[in-house]
């Protein structure tokens, strides 16, 4: 069998030369830091009830934020639930991801191209497809690309979803993050295959493993697929090997299921902590760039944080109006009925 | 005005969509040069090519999750389930997709599709080729669901499917597909999705029908009438969104009411028609509402389908007794 | 006897159905070394091992279908779905199978199986967390369907459904999980499926119910009475089959009845109450029977929760509404 | 990537050796020949409106009948609409498979340990899975087979159970004969993979390719596939390389859509004249024995129809006898009307 190696640009074992303009590994970083200041602000508003159930992305940062900063603007993505990350760089602001963790909002906003967030596992994947299908058949040049996990391959959508693209040659890119755990399940009880980029081979498709945690290297794994997608070769199934060093969600507790070692051993690959240090072995950014850097990340998002919470609560009544354009009889009868329900005291 | 049967209006309607709108792609198995297992697409493959009328992997939840994605992207997509009784590994593409993305995106994204699934038994198939799986589908918020029962019907519905932006479940009872012809208008018309249809008009009893269920209670009224009874038969037409406006209307006037389907009763959609009547009409109601309906089983091996299936001496049955409370 | 949780109660009798029977084992969605992500099989894989406490990978038609063969071949298997909003992947292996293998071998085969599903609203969770399907699975033949709403019937009802030899849904009310504790009997015992238990007498009035909507339902039953209005509370329990002649007698001895759901309206399992009513109790009934349910939408999101759910101001309303007619 | 050889034992290209008994190559060949003859007939039968639709196996006997030889009476089989031949090896009877084409009985009878004919595509396959994994449990040495068709490889399902039987390596066998269609669907259009044996590396499973139309090199990899299962080695998808010579069913005309030159091709590889060759060669089988074998089988078979069409017309309300072992009040109630509706004229 074909040996699936695994990509890398960063560190002392690089199987690949670096191609990424500087300006862009700025930003990638940049944008790593930001998210990572999110989550875990995020976690602490969760604390205190300020949102709901919250899945970070801490640990994932590079596939998160490289991936998505490897497309165009046009191009189509399709979206899992830790996927705010990409959803931001693509261009969500944060103040609405505070939002949809209030349940006040869509996960997605403005005339972004994105789906909304797939709370079903490889559901998605299929949709994908379909955006692809039709930006090529309207003549446009872009991609789709679905993110989703290690659990998701495991779905029978991840299955017809790749098949359907391999035979239609579509436009798309698989990005599977695998961060080595399906909630409380390891890859090795997800799957016997051992790689999931090896999946590749059942649809014909070309299939990509890369290190996840080197956002160098994920940018340039992107970057040919889609290149590779829109010359017409079709898809690309991408395996980016990472680690979730927090919770599943948090409503999670990890030290349940997870060896403390296992957990050591990734933080030293911290995403973060391995672009930093590149970048200030080759002069790119300075303590204190990095100091301000973080601080800057710390006032947006306390800002965004504010933007939110000072939004008015709800409008009982909005949740009728998205449904249908022409909503039928018995829906706006409903809708009235709760108006009467809500002018009666609480009992 | 020719007179064409219901596949043939359903194919002439599709080639002129795919002729009228660029966006119109068709997508299912043996859609192309087999033309569908019931020819409804025949000859579309050959006019407009593999690009709009495409041929797909043996997979219902990804014909339907390819769809929403082509809906989504500014396609209209027509996508076939070759047999309702193969929707089932579909559904969930239709519950937590196709229904949803619109109202999850608080109405920035729709998903503008239609897609096609003969039903229904009575032409003696091997298992699983005759269901009638109508209720989960009108249980589930966003689509909107269809049933010609005439050609006329069939046409201008399609066309009023494709003009929505809502999905469409669009069914086609397999049993009238080539059982009646009438004459069709060749221009486009719209037959507008929600309101019922009166079939015939009645006094005495109202029966509610979809579907091969219509001719059915057609006849039946046909009969009674020579006994001098006045039924009205109404064809549903759409089950989602119901027309509980009209359901309410024709049960005020005739208070007495029959519904009848193939479906399974419990759960079936006659029971949403039954509690319809309760809310729109109950003051005026002289007897219970009857349900002729298919058995709670999964449908028979055909030796049994015939009575299995709601026929002439059930529904009859059903109003007599009705009429007589 | 202790006071437990329903939580405590299905682990328990998880606990006891693997010890006593070496031919039952669990599978599903982190099951195994986190304990569920409701912590009900807390403890049973560190006590009964991998081979019977199994995670499975993530695939809902995998784990249905799974459990189907290894119930035909003789085991007893408990697989869980993690959350009833996922359980649509794998409604094909209900529908298609689980309900009909019996049918089918005619009677040569049968699947005795238990799909363990927690479902319905109110835990301010995220999309698709919340749904309540009900629905689905009450019109498919050959399912059986229960809803515990105590940590009593949650330990009866659950030996009982692993003495079926139909498969049978058992639905885990995600909001009483831990609301309430009572004394639960420390040996074995069945709640028998099929018969609705009498929550509370009443004669004014029938409010029918299950899961999470029969605290409510009683609670509301309680206010009324202060204002001299007796209503009876009936918690269904058993979905499929439903207790036609239960519900028909509580009817026929109030004359008005409401059903309340969480499951959009629309063919929901209110409207199949509503038509067994109908035929069951139709001369008694004094006003149309009210439904009081989540609306026609997909599940919000859950700023919008506490509107779309039914709650004690809706039900008041409806109630007495109906008891003014 | 690994290539897939095609495993074959008869012909002049053959890559395996012939491990077979005799007896058992003499009695794969005759119940082949009956196979075919079965099929002729039924075909006929359904043309005169004495059976339902019927879908032949004309052209993949040597698939059908050498894989159920391989295995024993105590292995589980879950077979496809398309898999009477099958199920007639491993125990029921052909005058059971005339009156289940009669819609009047199952396709199972007796204690055969089959389940009964799935007519949903590939989603029998988790169900073969559960088998294996139940008998194991048991601790009985037996398999389970799952038969099912190129066109199934599309489902999810096909997906889910094979990652499944992987991670549990359980003792099962996918045996996929890939029939060159799936209706009118050619294998080039139902996945990009180049053979359906290699998408056993998305599962960590062995995958073998081997000639289809080739009784004895079918034999040999179900039994091998078998031994590995037995020996805890986990499941194998067998790809059986072979051709659908008739139509999809009785109801499909596949002149529609199949070019003429192929069918040819593959009329000249029929499995019948392979080993009937390959037997007569090495003096196992004369001429006159064929005859006779044709000549019997056709009594067999005439035989079988005269028992089928002996048998009385259905009990109307034997329907409701077979869904519950406890009917509830409503199904109860509901045979009683049909009961009273058959005592109403017929209007
Ligand atoms: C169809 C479906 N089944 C189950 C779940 C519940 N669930 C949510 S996340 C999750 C694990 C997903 O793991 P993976 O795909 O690896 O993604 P990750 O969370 O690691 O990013 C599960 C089982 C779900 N959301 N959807
Ligand atoms: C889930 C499902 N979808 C569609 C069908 C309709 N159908 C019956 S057979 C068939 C083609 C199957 O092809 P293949 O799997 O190659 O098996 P073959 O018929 O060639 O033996 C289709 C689409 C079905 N039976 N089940
Ligand atoms: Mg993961
Ligand atoms: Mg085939």
């Amino acid at each position: 069998m074909e040996t699936w190696p695994l990509y890398r640009v960063l560190g002392p074992e690089a199987t690949d030369s670096d191609r990424v303009p500087d300006a862009i590994k700025l930003k990638i970083y940049e944008d790593m830091v930001l998210l990572r200041s999110f989550d875990e602000k995020t976690i602490t508003l969760q604390r205190q009830g300020r949102v709901g159930t919250f899945p970070p992305s801490i640990g994932q940062e590079a596939a998160e934020i490289a991936s998505a900063h490897a497309l165009s603007k046009q191009d189509w993505i399709a979206p899992s639930y830790r996927d705010h990350g990409a959803l931001y760089v693509h261009g969500v602001p944060f103040e609405n991801v505070i939002l949809f963790a209030m349940g006040k909002a869509s996960s997605i906003s403005g005339d972004v191209r994105a789906l909304p967030t797939s709370i079903p596992i490889a559901t998605h994947l299929p949709h994908a497809v379909g955006l692809a299908w039709a930006a090529r058949q309207r003549g446009e040049s872009v991609v789709a690309m679905a993110y989703f996990g290690d659990g998701g391959t495991s779905e029978g959508d991840f299955h017809e979803a790749l098949n359907f693209a391999g035979v239609l040659k579509a436009p798309v890119i698989f990005f599977c993050q695998n961060n080595g755990w399906a909630i409380s399940v390891p890859v090795r009880l997800q799957t016997a295959s051992e790689t999931l980029a090896q999946k590749a081979l059942a649809y014909g498709i070309s299939g990509v493993r890369v290190d996840g945690n080197d956002a160098l290297a994920v940018y340039q794994a992107v970057q040919a697929a889609r290149e590779r997608a829109l010359a017409g070769a079709g898809p690309t199934l991408i395996e980016a090997v990472t680690y979730r060093l927090g919770p599943h969600t948090t409503a999670d507790d990890p030290t349940r299921y997870r060896p403390r070692e296992e957990l050591e051993a990734w933080q030293s690959q911290d995403p973060l902590l391995r672009l930093g240090q590149y970048l200030a072995e080759r002069g790119l950014l300075s303590e204190a760039d990095q100091e301000a850097m973080q601080a800057r990340a710390r006032d947006w998002i306390n800002q965004a944080i504010e933007a939110a919470e000072a939004t008015p609560p709800v409008d009982p009544t909005a949740m009728f109006r998205y449904l249908y354009s022409d909503p039928p009889l018995r829906l706006r009868q409903q809708m009235a009925q709760l108006q009467a329900a809500l002018q009666e005291e609480v009992p | 005005m020719a007179e064409i049967n219901m596949v043939t209006a359903i194919n002439q309607t599709l080639a002129d969509l795919l002729a009228q709108d660029p966006r119109v792609v068709l997508l299912g198995e043996d859609i192309g040069l087999n033309g569908g297992v019931f020819r409804v697409t025949e000859g579309l493959y050959e006019r407009f090519g593999r690009e709009r009328v495409m041929d797909t992997p043996l997979a219902e939840s990804g014909i339907i999750g390819a769809a929403i994605g082509m809906a989504v992207g500014g396609l209209r997509p027509i996508a076939e389930i070759q047999f309702m009784g193969f929707l089932y590994p579909g559904l969930d593409q239709l519950i937590s997709h196709a229904g949803r993305i619109r109202h999850r995106s608080l109405a920035a994204l729709t998903v503008p599709m239609v897609v096609r699934i003969p039903y229904g038994g009575g032409i003696r198939a091997p298992e699983q080729h005759a269901d009638s799986a109508e209720a989960y589908l009108v249980h589930t918020p966003g689509l909107k669901v269809v049933v010609p029962s005439t050609p006329y019907d069939a046409k201008g519905l399609l066309y009023a499917a494709l003009a929505q932006d809502s999905p469409v479940a669009f069914l086609e009872p397999i049993r009238l597909y080539r059982l009646g012809r009438m004459e069709v208008p060749e221009e486009r018309y719209q037959v507008p999705i929600g309101p019922l249809r009166v079939a015939r008009e009645g006094r005495d009893l109202s029966v509610f029908a979809w579907g091969a269920m219509v001719p059915l209670a057609l006849r039946c009224a046909e009969r009674l009438a020579e006994e001098g009874v006045s039924v009205e038969v109404i064809d549903l037409r759409t089950l989602s969104p119901l027309d509980i406006e009209g359901i309410g209307a024709s049960v005020r006037k005739t208070g007495r009411a029959v519904v009848v389907h193939e479906a399974p009763q419990t759960g079936g959609v006659g029971a949403e028609v039954v509690a319809t009547i309760n809310e729109t009409a109950f003051w005026w109601l002289k007897a219970p509402v009857a349900r002729v309906t298919g058995f709670d089983l999964p449908y028979p091996p055909y030796a049994w389908e015939e009575f299995y299936l709601p026929d002439e001496r059930r529904l009859l049955k059903a109003v007599r007794e009705t009429l007589r409370d």
